[in-house]
């Protein structure tokens, strides 16, 4: 893997827009986007906006400062491993908390979770 | 590179220089993908609380300085590029360059550092550390909830600043190597990992400065 | 003896053991063959402790009454047993110590990719060891090796913050070695290993690493929270402090049911190399035994719910972990059928490394089995926190892993130490450990049906005869291990010196002098064949043929 | 049941409308472990036997794959298992959902180190030990005061963990008079071993005449523990607010099992949990339409008390059925019974 350093430019364009999603988060912060109430949980459209931002400054990070490119076979298929397995922690934990069984559980021979008041 | 490569130090257990390099990256990537689960389970604790804690965080965010925050990322991306910068430079075996830029990052950091220095002890003047003096009065919201905010907020910048500190100690390591083999070509693998450690920093903190300073929607 | 004594006479080979004898030389090296012989004296030593706590254990469970000990005594032994035998003995066990010694050699190389980072794992899993033994020393834990919170964060008296750390340094160990085995099966392999000829103990030992690496920062993260939440009162598991208790269990759990596969992979691999040599065949469906590896890793990680069926997890998720569990119990099923019929027109002899083999098949599959037991919800309700999960889980951990540990020790030991053990003691101390183990943790079965509930230090008069049967059986089972300790000793100083290859097997380790040289071979390897070469007959119109290598047959076959 | 020859216990006795189907199911999982059992020792020890070294076997042309053979042995037991997920599944669902029924009874358990406290409805209150009528439904509402306990009867096959902060539920019928065994299963510290009692299921006639014996047994002089939910109600001062004349705090009547919409915009059920977090946390559940003025209970009231004022709440949704067990059943289930 022996790798040709990118030229500066490079990394300073990365540096830009770096700095401007920056200011790009900070703005939409300010904006006030519905929270969608999910049974006991809430969605909060701001903070989903937040994070794809985050997840596009990441990924450029690990694009051209780390030349993620020019890394192995090994790392690139660890690299998204490591992701793919942290997601399904989320996920499955979040699971639990989205469908907790409230005071009654009810069956499925009834109509449904009862302590779940989605319209 | 591989005509710079034929004059380092390959390690006994290595037949050449690139399976060496090969080998360092995919390490160093290997220890990056647990760092990610590291933070992974506060992160999954954060997504929790925040769900369920979701007027107590908005309110509690508002006791953290989003000025300072930014300031921050923006220093963090600065040692960012100047770190890649000097990778760049110890690939192409310029000293001088190598020593300026890690210097650069080095002073970032300490610049980071300083800037959580002043936002905590501001929190623990305002008895906003979690604990029995911790004291937050908003209309309507649960104190308890907002101190979840302030237990993330400490375990999650707090862990985040002691990968700075790390950080910073590896590179006065790699500074006073550098001068001790001042006379060989620079060995730039360590300077190389260190950078991919210190890009994963600056990611952490990417995430962060959102999840804490900007909780946003009044 | 005598060709101990013969040997004395002729100047001896240098080998990594007589390279250099001083403790310093010990202490520094990154010989991998070295770290591994400094890991098996390490995690020797807690088997015993652990083993001593399990013996008062039993030696408390045989009346019904809580007598011998009082019940905060035995809260702690029980704790400290478990903590101790999965954290620093099982989970090191075959991948420290003999992943160590032969990974390196089975693929070709010099040594690990990084030989500092591996005997820094070392130095790491020892200050763990000796933080959790200080945890011991300071009065001991009991907290029961799950750290459930809030008891252990908020209300348990005893030092739960060191035992912790020592779980959590530990833990790092277990990601350096991890780490350096994927780099080093990646990268180090000699030229003409291919993936497909590596021995099935790589594959094994990969999978392993695989669940080192992304599950162990999880249990690092979640003790820290625990350790943080107990000394600092910053909480997120205390409900008092507004966190959730079962929050903890979930990251416990994403990290130690893996965990469970951290110890039973190994002895998987373990298995395919001991069924294959003494078998002088290849492993039946060499690709499905290897990938099953991979598939029991990466399924691992999405069972984890199974042990939270009754904490108040939500049912549909239950069941989603429910048949993901059916799921991981196949690649388990296919290992076991494969290494059954791979013995199918082999040459089987009996050595002691099978006849643990064979022990593990039987005790693994009645293990694996009464997995299936606890997966099935209903059933589950009945048996969760009872007997019956206490001898599933001895029966995988016990008669699988360190049943599979025995069987490595002994293939692997004339390798390691350049001696010969005496045979029929390694027979005999087989049948002991075989014997002694089903006294001892059958009977628990019973028990766990009946309800008698795990973690208790007294119980109904009625339960007392199974109970006895049980410990009964626990002085036979330490008396096997006892008696494999002793031997083994023995045969350090008069055991005779063992040949290159004492078991006529294929693989890299065994082209190598007994001990390997420091830098395992005098020359690099060339590989040009598949790990388990064994000669075979081939026959046309019911005559006889004459014996070839497998993989020439296989050539004729496919032509 | 016992071995016959040895006075060893092996088998549970059964005293639930649950136990019947779980040993039913464990016995066929049980039949499936030693079907496969047989198959493996029995290819082991063939062939050992036959293949053992220098033995006259034919051993020419081996193979060393054979697909449909790995599909076998991989789609059998997967079919096997997931029949016995399928049954499983359903058992467990069976098991958690509520039974209908008239007569259902109400208990409210809470543990503590190291202690079980039951209450009846009715006001008896005990101590580990727990007496409920042979053939009547029982639903058990418990949480714990400290630490995570477990409740656990094995004669019925069942148990739950019983988490703090947080109610969970019970359901189970017993159906052979008798004395069974309660333990705590889930390790809670020093005495976890002796969290343990006594569950007496009793005749019709017997659980009358015992509670009779025991309306001034234990507990407050005989209320109920919506009485004793009502004194604390007042005592508390609660009717200052809630009163509807007050017109501070929203007014209880019909409260419980309607849905409300809180203050963020979530909609949630007024259950036990709700309830409970409305008391203690009432900040975190701000009902739309009100300032969160409401003092916070936590730290002042035991468990056992929470329950009593919740009773209460829920007899208010009800004014005309009187506050006793009876009347649980119907409004629990709300539009659904
Ligand atoms: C080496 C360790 C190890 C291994 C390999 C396993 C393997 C399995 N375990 Fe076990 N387990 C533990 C260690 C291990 N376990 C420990 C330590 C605990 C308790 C922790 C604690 O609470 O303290 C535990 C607890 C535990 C529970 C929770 C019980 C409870 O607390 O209520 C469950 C529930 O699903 C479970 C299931 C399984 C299953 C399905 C497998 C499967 O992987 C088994 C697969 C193998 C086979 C199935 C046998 C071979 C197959 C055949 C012969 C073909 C026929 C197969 C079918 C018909 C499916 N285990
Ligand atoms: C690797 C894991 C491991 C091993 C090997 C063992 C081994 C044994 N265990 Fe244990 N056990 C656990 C893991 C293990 N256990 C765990 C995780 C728990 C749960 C704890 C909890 O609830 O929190 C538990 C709990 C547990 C209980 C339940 C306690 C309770 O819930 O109240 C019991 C009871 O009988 C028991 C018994 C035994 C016995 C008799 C052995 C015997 O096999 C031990 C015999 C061994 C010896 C006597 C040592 C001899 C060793 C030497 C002489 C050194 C020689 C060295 C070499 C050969 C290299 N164990
Ligand atoms: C200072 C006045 C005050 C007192 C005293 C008070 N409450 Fe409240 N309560 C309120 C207000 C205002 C609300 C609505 C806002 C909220 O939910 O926090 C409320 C809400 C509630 C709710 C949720 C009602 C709903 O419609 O969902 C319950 C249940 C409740 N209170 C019970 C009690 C009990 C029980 C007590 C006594 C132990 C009590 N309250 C004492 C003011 C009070
Ligand atoms: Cu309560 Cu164990
Ligand atoms: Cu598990």
């Amino acid at each position: 893997m022996s790798f040709e350093p990118a030229k500066p430019k490079v990394y300073l364009l990365t540096f830009a827009a770096l700095l401007v999603l920056t200011v790009i988060t900070v703005l939409a912060a300010k904006l006030t986007l519905p929270k969608i109430p999910m049974g006991i949980l809430i969605l909060d459209l701001n903070i989903v906006l937040a994070m794809a931002i985050a997840c596009v400054k990441a990924s450029l990070v690990v694009l051209y400062f780390m030349h993620f490119k020019d890394m192995g076979q090994v790392s690139k298929v660890w690299a998204v491993a490591g992701v793919f397995f942290l997601l399904v922690m989320f996920f499955m934990t979040l699971g639990d908390y989205e469908n907790r069984p409230s005071e009654e559980t009810v069956g499925w021979t009834e109509s449904g979770p009862l302590h779940d008041a989605r319209p | 590179m591989s005509t710079h490569e034929g004059d380092l130090h390959v390690g006994h257990q290595f037949e050449d220089a690139e399976q060496q390099l090969d080998s360092y990256s995919a390490g160093m990537w290997l220890f990056l993908v647990t760092e990610v689960l590291f933070f992974g389970g506060l992160f999954l604790a954060y997504i929790i609380y925040r769900t369920r804690y979701t007027e107590a965080f908005v309110a509690a965010h508002h006791e953290l300085d989003w000025q300072l925050g930014g300031l921050n990322t923006v220093i963090l991306i600065t040692s960012s590029l100047t770190m890649a910068l000097g990778v760049r430079a110890a690939v192409l075996n310029r000293m001088k360059a190598v020593l300026g830029w890690l210097g650069l990052t080095f002073l970032c950091a300490g610049g980071f550092m300083v800037v959580k220095y002043i936002e905590y002890s501001a929190k623990f003047e305002h008895n906003l550390f979690p604990g029995p003096n911790f004291e937050f009065h908003h209309a309507g919201i649960d104190p308890g909830q907002a101190q979840m905010f302030f237990n993330l907020y400490f375990a999650m910048t707090g862990l985040h600043g002691a990968h700075v500190l790390i950080g910073m100690i590896t590179m006065i390591i790699l500074v006073i190597r550098l001068w001790v083999m001042r006379k060989q070509r620079i060995d730039f693998i360590p300077i190389e990992l260190t950078g991919l450690y210190w890009h994963f920093v600056d990611l952490v903190w990417i995430f962060l400065f959102p999840l804490f300073y900007l909780v946003g929607g009044n | 003896m005598s060709a101990a004594g013969v040997a004395t006479k002729q100047p001896e080979a240098v080998n990594y053991l007589n390279v250099d004898n001083s403790i310093k030389s010990w202490l520094l090296t990154e010989d991998h063959k070295r770290i591994g012989i400094l890991y098996l004296v390490t995690i020797s030593l807690m088997f015993l402790v652990g083993g001593i706590f399990a013996m008062l254990i039993r030696l408390e469970l045989l009346t019904p009454a809580g007598d011998v000990v009082m019940s905060d005594t035995y809260n702690k032994m029980f704790t400290m047993h478990g903590v101790i035998m999965i954290f620093f003995f099982l989970i090191p066990s075959i991948p420290a110590v003999l992943g160590n010694f032969c990974l390196p050699i089975m693929i070709g190389a010099r040594d690990v990719a990084f030989p500092r980072l591996n005997l820094a794992s070392w130095y790491v899993f020892t200050l763990g060891a000796t933080l959790g033994v200080t945890a011991l020393v300071l009065g001991g834990v009991d907290t029961g090796w799950t750290f459930y919170t809030p008891y252990s964060s908020s209300f348990s008296h005893t030092p739960v913050i060191i035992a912790v750390s020592g779980a959590f340094v530990a833990g790092f160990a277990s990601i350096f070695t991890g780490l350096n085995f994927i780099v080093t099966i990646h990268k180090m392999r000699a030229p003409g290993m291919t993936w497909f000829r590596l021995p099935l103990f790589v594959w094994a030992q990969y999978a392993t690493s695989l669940i080192m690496i992304l599950g162990t920062p999880v249990i690092a993260i979640t003790l820290l929270l625990v350790a943080v939440e107990r000394g600092l009162r910053i909480g997120v598991f205390d409900p008092a402090l507004g966190g959730d208790p079962v929050l903890f269990q979930h990251l416990f759990w994403f990290y130690s049911h893996p965990a469970v596969y951290i110890m039973i992979l190994p002895g998987m691999g373990v298995m395919s190399e001991l069924i294959a040599t003494f078998s002088r065949k290849r492993i039946f469906g060499y690709e499905f035994v290897a990938y099953s590896s991979l598939a029991i890793a990466v399924l691992s990680f999405v069972v984890w719910g199974h042990h939270m069926f009754v904490s108040g997890q939500s049912m549909y998720l239950s069941m989603v972990f429910s048949v993901l569990t059916t799921l991981v119990a196949i690649p388990s099923a296919v290992k076991i059928f494969n290494w059954a019929v791979t013995m199918h027109k082999g040459h089987v002899k009996l050595d002691s490394p099978m006849l643990y083999a064979l022990s593990f098949i039987g005790l693994f599959t009645i293990g694996g089995l009464t997995g299936l037991f606890l997966s099935a919800m209903a059933v589950d309700i009945h048996l969760h926190d009872t007997y019956f999960v206490v001898a599933h889980f001895h029966y995988v951990m016990v008669g699988g892993a360190i049943v599979a540990f025995l069987g490595a020790l002994h293939y692997w030991w004339p390798k390691m130490t350049g001696r010969m053990y005496p045979e029929p003691w390694a027979k005999l101390s087989a049948l002991i450990v075989f014997i002694g183990f089903n006294l001892t943790f059958f009977p628990q079965f019973i028990l766990g049906y009946l309800g008698m509930p795990r973690r208790y230090h007294s119980y109904p008069d009625e339960w007392q005869t199974l109970n006895v049967l049980s410990s009964a059986g626990a002085s036979i089972l330490a008396s096997g291990f006892i008696l494999v300790a002793v031997y083994l000793l023995w045969s350090l100083r008069y055991g005779a010196k063992a040949p290159a290859n004492p078991w006529d097997a294929t693989g890299l380790e065994w082209k190598t002098p007994s001990p390997p040289p420091p830098t395992n071979f005098t020359q690099r390897p060339i590989i040009t064949e598949e790990a388990y070469n064994y000669p075979i007959v081939l026959s046309k119109n019911g005559e006889p043929g004459e014996a070839v290598k497998q993989e020439e047959a296989e050539k004729h076959e496919h032509a | 049941m016992r071995l016959p020859f040895a006075n060893i216990p092996i088998w549970p006795e059964g005293a639930s409308k649950a136990a019947f189907e779980m040993d039913l199911l464990y016995l066929v999982i049980v039949g499936l472990t030693v079907f496969f059992c047989i198959i493996v020792f029995g290819l082991v020890i063939y062939f050992v036997a036959k293949y053992y070294a220098g033995s006259k076997a034919d051993r020419s042309n081996p193979t060393f794959h054979n697909m449909p053979l790995e599909l076998a042995w991989s789609l059998i037991p997967l079919a096997l298992g997931l029949f016995v997920f399928g049954w499983a599944a359903k058992l467990f669902v069976e098991m958690q959902a509520p039974i209908h029924s008239e007569n259902a009874l109400n208990i409210y358990v809470v543990g503590k180190q190291w202690m079980w406290q039951m209450q009846h409805p009715t006001g008896q209150r005990e101590n580990n030990e727990l007496h409920i009528p042979v053939g009547r439904p029982v639903k058990l509402t418990l949480i714990s005061q400290d630490v995570i306990h477990s409740f656990y009867v094995p004669a019925f096959r069942t148990k739950t963990d019983v988490v703090p902060g947080r109610y969970r539920t019970l359901w189970f019928e017993p159906t052979k008079v008798g004395k069974y065994h309660l333990f705590c299963a889930e390790f809670c510290g020093t005495k976890h071993a002796e969290m343990i009692g006594w569950v007496h299921v009793l005749s019709p006639e017997d659980y009358e005449k015992w509670m009779q014996d025991n309306r001034w047994g234990m507990g407050d002089e005989g209320v109920t523990v919506a009485q004793a939910g009502q004194a604390l109600y007042e005592q508390l001062q609660c009717s200052s607010c809630h009163a509807p004349e007050q017109r501070i705090g929203p007014p209880l009547t019909g409260l419980y099992g309607s849905t409300r919409t809180l203050s963020d915009g979530r909609r949630v059920v007024a259950d036990y949990d709700y309830l409970r977090q409305a008391i203690l946390d009432p900040q975190a559940v701000t009902v739309s339409g009100h300032e969160p003025i409401m003092p916070p209970y936590r730290g002042q009231l035991t468990e056992q008390e929470v329950i009593q004022l919740i009773e209460f709440i829920k007899t208010l949704s009800a004014p005309q059925a009187p506050p006793v067990a009876e009347a649980e059943q119907s409004d629990d289930l709300g539009g659904n019974g």
